[in-house]
């Protein structure tokens, strides 16, 4: 049985989010797996250039409007609404990202169809599509089973290769009517870029990061020096920042920066799904956490079982022994 | 050894330890000292004052035949009595010695030990050169009169009194009040102990009525004092109280039958706050018992148109005597205790703490006099509108640290402050602000009272209370206000408004306000803040300038009552050593007439701060009581005849002392 | 300003997970239930949303896990009142199945506001208050850190995460769902006396759970828990050691000269 | 002065506002303002209202505005200003923790490592927020058996009340392990409550938590009525402090030791196990609550002395005069709060002390200090220099067969 696919895709400041490409690609593998197709809703206004990225869809589905300038979550939600309707694919990808947490499971909600969020591997088999979600904080696997009609799974960034729905090809693209978006309940305002003042760690190649097992604000002094001898910055996770013991600037994940650093050192960071959005694609993972079971290892390419007040001042020590002159 | 009427001086200098000799080269004065004319011996040694010191001198007096003697050491107001005693216990006469002050004029003033040896050289030359000329003196003596006057009926006159009395001696004890008492009798408890002031003065009090060896002459007071130590003639005025004490057995029938039914007049002893007839007695346990009448609102004494029920009533005691007269009757007495007292500051003087203008604001005495069972309201603390205060403010200090008022700690408020706290909250429950500047609770168990006060929740505030405003106005109905008690609270910086009901001033003690009169009529000094002055404050607290007049309680300065006391009994002991040696030995530096010389001019007289000279009539010239004369040297250096002298300081050992000092090479 | 928040427990991470004998459900034997952290916040941003405003918050939450702790919690930091919906929720329950429980209890209801935590550890089929606001025909925002209501014109403007630590403002009008990521302050302390004192003066509201479960939409396979250490290589030894391999590693990637 | 048994019924419920109702509370009623307090509190100087401004603005009714300070979260429980007060005001219990109370519950946000701290406490019966199942995990690498009584409940001699910081910090197994072979050196009859004990609910650091302190001593007690033994022997300070003062107030009345006082009655025993010689110049830090509040000054120092080689020095403050480590009274968890705040960490300043002696060891008996110590080591650039040894390690040193 053919499976056809609609992937929702997402962009934000004129760039498509990675996300979309894993997606792409993961969707494109399955259709031809099971002899089906795969087309991208693309919302937006004068985007038809983000449109041409998607040559690996059969089809790209524009709907552009003034209405949908800017993400909002009601236009986005009513217009995926009607496309999904229309189009009635078997399955249908949304990134679990801010904006895809949005619309997901209300959709299922007003299609009558199954959710499934927080997908980490998506197969096909015998008609039903298999989806791992990573849960409880990424400690247990969860695979559940779904019937190709129309169901909707959140797929988590970082699940799949990137680089598989980047493939050029020119795209197919079909410009959709858009109508409904007359009365709406919410209106987006602006964007709020927070303060620049802070070195920019999305071009820092070398990012210690610090988590919830950093304990307290003095131990961010002990991860500071690691950072200056190898020449890289501090970031952390979210309850560090919330702590205030960081600026926001700091923040890896899905509510902070974006990194591809050359080495991204994970301290004290479990590896929570919203965390490791941020920094999977970085070249050199080196995790240590004092819980072997922390799924931070499951993405790291070195992992330490071990207290980090331990091994930082151990490998600071040996970095500065490794500079100095013999 | 002889001296066969050749001068022959011996020099003794004082090491005083490093006192003198770190600084003058003693050894090189005492070579000085030996060149001198006269001068036969010359020593130096480690303490010219101690035992071998005086032996010394003792037995070279003996046995070089020394008959002057210099010695340089410390002040004379020290040690000059020690020496003259090491120069009599030698066999000289002990006016034939001179002390040279090289410590407190020398070793300790001067830096440079050079001059400073030097400088002693020349003192020494003096006194050497003066010493010449002295010549052997006697001490007189004069008896001493048994009988001692004890003027004020306080707790120290009272204790001062019967200690006498106790003694032997014959006491009069005169109180120009109509009972004895004081002060004491208007308190209700006393610091620390909390006991009843009445019940603890009251038996000292009929005490002193029963005593066989008191004269107690109240409503009397001293108006001339002459004489001298020994033998002084003290006038005292007996004012009129209208019934005989000699036939009234105070039974006070005659108060209840006077025509007044009701009292209509201040009544002084609780300070205005009860009414009183015209006749009347203090306080219930007044002593003695007998009845006043007040000439100012007695009916028949001012009209003398009265039905007289007062006198119908005692008809058969007969103790009436409306025609009473002042009477003045002279006592001889050797010796006198002043116990005058205090009185309290005036809380008007203040404007800005309301009294006499909030009726809620009122002194500490009258709050004693409220807390008290038998004061104006029975004990009940209860404000003019006879509600009892919810909230009290007890400020301390007023008129007293105060240099606008009186600079000094009246020393008994803080205590008293704090037992008006305990006794208010005890009576009222009221919340209870003290406000003080600091808390001085020094003495016996005072401090433990201090503490118990403080655990008991009474609220201490340390500052000085800056204003004192009303809350609201009084209302018509005659309800008091609560009024604003306004301090800053040093302790945490913050300015406290407090509204309270009641303010009690606690005022300062300060001299009764004729001491200056008494002062000049016993002749003696008074300090700074008009309080009777003592000889030494702290070696003769109860003595004055003036012989045989003592100081007790609390006219020499604030004190509480178990001071008063045992300054009394001190006293009290003074007087009985003054008066058991039977005599006084004077010293013989006195000034004299050289009465051929004597032009009676009369200008010596009143500069003599002792009063000891008088005009001769029969022969017309000045005359000097020795007894009296303090050689002070005023007359000598004020006679235009230069025919008064004065032993111990004659020209010829001034003058040549002074050549001494000039001959400084 | 009257605030609805939903909250709900879930599974303690402290302690160790286990898989029950049929291999598609939590072992609940070894279970321990913890407020969701995101409904904290939501709470926190409702108590400051009526600090500021007035009026009053109301929580809801299914009867699971302690909830009855959660809920006097809520009551001590200062909620008005709690509402504990009880039905058989002994393995749990989907997201849909509780969007439709919240829509009974709620539908007549008079709100300005819900609040939520955006997502939860255990939304397998996604958030709940997502769902809630489809029903309820309401706007929703959510991955939220920050609300200002505007009264006077009955709308709220909501600050939404972004990556790249970019906010997106938007105005919503009220009534309005919003899923909060964070509250503007982290969750306020309740002192345990407080919420012991809570526990004997006040009361939750309980009422049975309507609405029917929806069933087997998502049918669970299999639960198992992550490899361990996925395609982490381990280091061991002492620190020493572990920090020279390190910078073996190090060097070889040419990071750290 | 300091804490006498007979005190604790005195400090039985006593409160802010029903402060004068007790005998102890209306000490405060006397106090003279000398200031003494403020003068030895190692944090005073950081005091908007140290604790005599605290008793002025008690009594003129401004103590609101002592609780919108944030004075007392300074306060770290240390006893100084209670063992040098000339009144005999029980400040450390009585007067500051119902101060401290109020002014952490106003404070615009609650200090979040504290904030956590109390919440762990509460939910997991430790402040560093582990699996309770994981308090008894230590044992399986201590070398001597350790009886644990929910597997074993015959009546036992001695009930080894371990703590959380014995029982989860890596350092603290060290002395957790280290103290179990002392006492196996002892031949103790011992056992520990294992899974089922939980914090300890310690009067000094969580007493501004009183409904903490209360859900935990309820606990306690509750497990303990399950087992016989003869006595508590409470390796932790805070929590011996607890077991002294606080648990008799709900009406707990079992025999209670520390660690120290207990190895010391029969140090006899061992002194032929303390073979081997340890060359050490040690000082000692004398713990708040084992020295100025219990009066536990010679013990420990005698158990060091039967050390062969060990040469003892002391610091500048010790004994009665002892500088506290800063950990007490939730003062654990503030170090980042006092920080923000420009104070100087105290057990910063006690390690300079310690340094000033020549020490190579510094030893304690408190748990607390060996994170606190080891840090501030650091701090000082002194590693290698200093190490910080529990007085139970150093025995188990001497032992010389580990």
């Amino acid at each position: 049985m053919h499976a056809n696919i609609l992937v929702i895709a997402e962009h934000l400041k004129g760039r498509l989010s990675g996300i979309v490409f894993e997606m792409l690609g993961k969707a494109h593998a399955l259709a031809t797996e099971t002899g089906g197709g795969v087309e991208v809703l693309l919302m937006g206004h004068g985007v038809r250039a983000l449109a041409e990225e998607l040559g690996l869809a059969s089809r790209v589905l524009l709907c552009d409007h003034p209405a949908l300038a800017a993400y909002t979550p009601q236009a986005c939600l009513d217009v995926a609404e009607q496309v999904i309707a229309r189009r009635a694919p078997d399955l249908v990808l949304i990134a679990s990202s801010s904006m895809g947490l949005d619309i997901a499971a209300p959709l299922s909600v007003r299609l009558g169809v199954p959710h499934v969020s927080s997908c980490r591997d998506l197969r096909i088999t015998a008609g039903r599509a298999i989806v791992t979600s990573q849960m409880y904080g990424g400690k247990m696997l969860v695979e559940s089973h779904l019937d190709l009609r129309g169901a909707i799974v959140s797929v988590l960034p970082g699940a799949f290769p990137e680089d598989a729905g980047r493939i050029a090809r020119e795209a197919v693209i079909e410009a959709l009517p858009v109508e409904g978006l007359d009365a709406p309940h919410m209106r987006f305002t602006r964007l709020i870029e927070q303060s620049g003042t802070d070195i920019d760690i999305t071009q820092t190649p070398v990012l210690i990061a610090v988590g919830r097992g950093i304990q307290n604000r003095e131990n961010i002094a002990m991860v500071e020096e690691l950072a200056a001898i190898a020449q890289g910055a501090v970031c952390a996770s979210r309850p560090v920042v919330d702590q205030g013991w960081l600026p926001m600037t700091r923040q890896i994940g899905r509510s902070g920066m974006i990194v591809k650093p050359k080495l991204y050192m994970a301290l004290g960071i479990s590896g929570a799904p919203e965390h490791v959005e941020g920094m999977k694609d970085a070249e050199l993972i080196v995790a240590v956490n004092t819980d072997a079971q922390a799924p931070i290892f499951g993405i790291a390419h070195y992992g330490v079982v071990a207290d980090i007040a331990d091994v930082v001042p151990a490998l600071t020590e040996a970095l500065r022994n490794a500079h100095a002159p013999a | 050894m002889n001296s066969n009427g050749a001068i022959r001086i011996g020099f003794y200098i004082c090491h005083c330890g490093t006192n003198i000799a770190g600084v003058i080269d003693v050894d090189a004065v005492a070579a000085y000292a030996a060149s001198l004319p006269g001068v036969v011996l010359s020593r130096d040694y480690k303490y010219m004052c101690s035992d071998p010191g005086q032996d010394l001198i003792a037995q070279d007096i003996r046995e070089q035949g020394l008959n002057r003697i210099v010695v340089a050491s410390c002040s004379p107001l020290l040690h000059e009595r020690t020496f003259r005693g090491a120069v009599e216990r030698g066999g000289l006469n002990p006016f034939l010695v001179h002390m040279v002050n090289i410590r407190e004029h020398g070793s300790w003033v001067h830096e440079d030990g050079g001059l400073a040896t030097t400088k002693a050289m020349d003192l020494v030359r003096a006194a050497v050169r003066r010493v010449v000329h002295h010549i052997p003196l006697e001490r007189s003596r004069v008896p001493v009169h048994p009988d001692v006057l004890v003027v004020g009926g306080g707790i120290a006159g009272i204790h001062a009194a019967l200690t006498l009395a106790a003694a032997g001696k014959k006491v009069t004890l005169v109180e120009r009040e109509p009972s004895i008492g004081g002060h004491m009798a208007q308190f209700d408890k006393t610091f620390p102990t909390l006991d009843c002031a009445a019940c603890i003065l009251t038996p000292k009090m009929t005490a002193v009525k029963a005593h066989p060896n008191i004269t107690l002459w109240t409503y009397s007071e001293v108006t001339a004092v002459k004489g001298s130590v020994g033998n002084f003639t003290v006038t005292v005025k007996r004012k009129p109280r209208y019934i005989r004490e000699d036939l009234c057995v105070g039974c006070l029938e005659c108060i209840d039958a006077c025509i007044y039914k009701d009292g209509k007049f201040a009544d002084e002893f609780n300070l205005g706050l009860s009414k009183r007839k015209p006749i009347y007695v203090p306080f219930p346990q007044a002593v003695p018992a007998v009845p006043v009448v007040d000439p100012e609102h007695c009916v028949h004494l001012k009209t003398g148109k009265c039905k007289d029920l007062c006198v119908q009533i005692c008809a058969e005691r007969n103790a009436f005597d409306f025609d009473q007269q002042p009477e003045f009757i002279d006592i001889t007495v050797g010796a006198v205790i002043l116990a005058t007292g205090f009185t309290t500051f005036d809380a008007k003087r203040i404007p800005y703490y309301g009294y006499g203008v909030y009726p809620n604001v009122y002194t500490a005495l009258e709050a004693e006099r409220l807390v008290n069972a038998s004061g104006p309201t029975g004990g009940e603390i209860v404000l003019p509108d006879g509600r009892a205060p919810a909230s009290v403010a007890i400020v301390h200090c007023v008129g007293s640290r105060d240099a606008d008022y009186n600079r000094w700690c009246s020393r008994v408020c803080c205590m008293y402050s704090l037992k008006l706290a305990h006794l208010i909250q005890e009576h009222t429950k009221a919340e209870i602000y003290n406000f003080y500047i600091d808390m001085r609770s020094a003495g016996k168990s005072m401090e433990e009272f201090y503490n118990r006060v403080s655990e008991e929740g009474v609220h201490l505030i340390r500052g000085r209370v800056a204003d004192i405003y009303p809350e609201t106005a009084n209302g018509k109905d005659g309800h008091i206000g609560r009024v604003i008690v306004q301090a800053e609270d040093t302790l945490i910086g913050r300015i406290r408004k407090i509204p309270v009901d009641m303010v009690i001033l606690s005022v300062g003690l300060q001299p009764q306000d004729d001491a200056e009169d008494v002062r000049r009529m016993f002749n003696i000094s008074c300090s700074a803040g008009g309080f009777f002055l003592e000889r030494h404050p702290k070696l003769a607290p109860v003595n004055t300038f003036t012989d045989g007049i003592y100081l007790a309680g609390a006219c020499q300065g604030p004190k509480d009552i178990p001071d008063a006391v045992a300054q009394a009994g001190a006293a009290a002991a003074e007087a009985l050593a003054l008066i058991d040696a039977g005599f006084v030995e004077l010293e013989p530096n006195t000034a004299y007439v050289m009465e051929e010389e004597c032009s009676g001019c009369k200008s010596c007289i009143p500069l003599c701060p002792y009063s000891a000279i008088s005009f001769a009539e029969d022969v017309l010239k000045a005359t000097i009581n020795a007894v009296l004369c303090k050689g002070c040297g005023t007359c000598v250096a004020s006679c235009p005849s230069a025919s008064i002298r004065q032993h111990l300081f004659e020209d010829a050992q001034i003058f040549s002392e002074i050549e001494g000092l000039l001959t400084h090479a | 300003m009257n605030i609805v928040v939903l909250m709900k427990q879930v599974p303690d991470l402290v302690e160790e997970l286990e898989v029950d004998a049929g291999g598609t459900l939590l072992d609940r034997a070894w279970l321990r239930f913890i407020t969701s952290e995101y409904d904290d916040h939501a709470l926190e941003q409702a108590l400051l949303l009526k600090e500021q405003h007035g009026g009053t918050v109301r929580v809801l939450a299914l009867d699971m896990g302690e909830a009855d702790e959660m809920l006097f919690t809520a009551l001590a930091k200062g909620a008005d009142s709690a509402v504990k919906l009880s039905g058989d929720f002994a393995t749990g329950i989907d997201s849909h199945s509780a969007a439709g429980i919240y829509r009974h209890a709620l539908e007549g209801a008079s709100f300005d506001l819900i609040l939520t935590g955006v997502q939860a550890i255990d939304d397998l089929d996604g958030p709940a208050g997502a769902m809630l606001a489809t029903h309820l025909g309401l706007p929703y925002i959510g991955v939220v850190s920050g609300i200002d209501v505007d009264t006077a014109n009955g709308e709220a403007h909501v600050r939404k995460e972004y990556p790249g630590g970019l906010l997106a403002e938007f105005t919503v009008d009220l009534p309005a769902v919003i899923g909060i990521q964070a509250a503007m302050q982290p969750p306020r302390y309740v002192p345990i006396s407080r919420i012991r004192q809570t526990m004997k003066t006040a009361s939750i509201d309980e009422t049975a759970a309507q609405g029917e479960r929806i069933a087997g939409a998502i049918s669970v396979e299999r639960m198992y828990k992550p490899e361990r250490a996925g395609s982490a290589t381990m280091l061991e030894g002492s620190a020493d050691s572990i920090a020279e391999r390190l910078l073996d590693i190090l060097t070889e990637h040419g990071i750290g000269r | 002065m300091l804490a006498t048994e007979e005190a604790v019924e005195q400090m039985w419920g006593v409160t802010l506002d029903r402060l004068y109702d007790s005998e102890e509370g209306r000490r405060i009623l006397s106090c003279i303002q000398c200031g003494t307090c403020a003068g030895t509190c190692p944090h005073g100087e950081h005091m908007q209202y140290p604790p005599r401004r605290i008793i002025t603005m008690l009594k003129a009714g401004l103590i609101e505005e002592v609780f919108a300070s944030d004075s007392l979260v300074m306060c770290v429980n240390c006893y100084a200003c209670q063992s040098k007060c000339p009144r005999n005001i029980r400040l450390t219990e009585i007067l500051l923790p119902l101060v401290k109370e109020q002014t952490i519950v106003r404070l615009p946000q609650m200090p979040p490592e504290l904030q956590k701290a109390v919440e762990n406490s509460y939910r997991y019966g430790n402040s560093q927020g582990e699996s309770a199942r994981k308090r008894a995990l230590w044992t399986k690498t201590a070398t001597v058996p350790i009886r644990i009584l929910a597997d074993d409940p015959r009546p036992v001699d001695a009930l080894w009340f371990v703590e959380s910081d014995l029982a989860f910090h890596p350092r603290g197994q060290d002395v957790a392990r280290a103290t179990a072979r002392v006492f196996d050196a002892l031949g103790a009859d011992f056992a520990i409550l294992g899974n089922e004990e939980r914090t300890a609910g310690d009067c000094g650091r969580l007493s501004w938590e009183p409904g903490l302190s209360e859900a935990l001593i309820d606990y306690t007690m509750s497990i303990l009525k399950k087992y016989e033994f003869r006595r508590i022997v409470v390796s932790d300070p805070h929590a011996f402090d607890a077991f002294k003062y606080r648990y008799p107030m709900f009406g707990f009345d079992e025999t209670v030791e520390s660690t120290v006082s207990y190895v010391h009655r029969d140090l006899e025993k061992i002194r032929p196990r303390l073979k081997k010689r340890l060359e050490y110049t040690v000082t000692y830090h004398d713990s708040c609550c084992l020295g100025r509040h219990n009066k536990l000054f010679e013990e420990p120092r005698e158990l060091l002395l039967a050390i062969p080689g060990i040469r003892l020095v002391e610091m500048v403050h010790t004994r009665e005069n002892g500088l506290c480590c800063g950990g007490g009274g939730g003062g654990m968890w503030l170090d980042t709060y006092y920080k923000a705040r420009g104070i100087e960490r105290l057990s910063d300043r006690r390690v300079r002390e310690a340094l000033d002696t020549g020490a190579d060891v510094l030893a304690i008996a408190c748990p607390y200090e060996i994170s606190r110590f080891e840090d501030a080591v650091k701090v000082a650039g002194a590693e290698g220099r200093l190490r910080v040894r529990d007085i139970m390690e150093l025995l188990v040193e001497s032992f010389g067969d580990a």
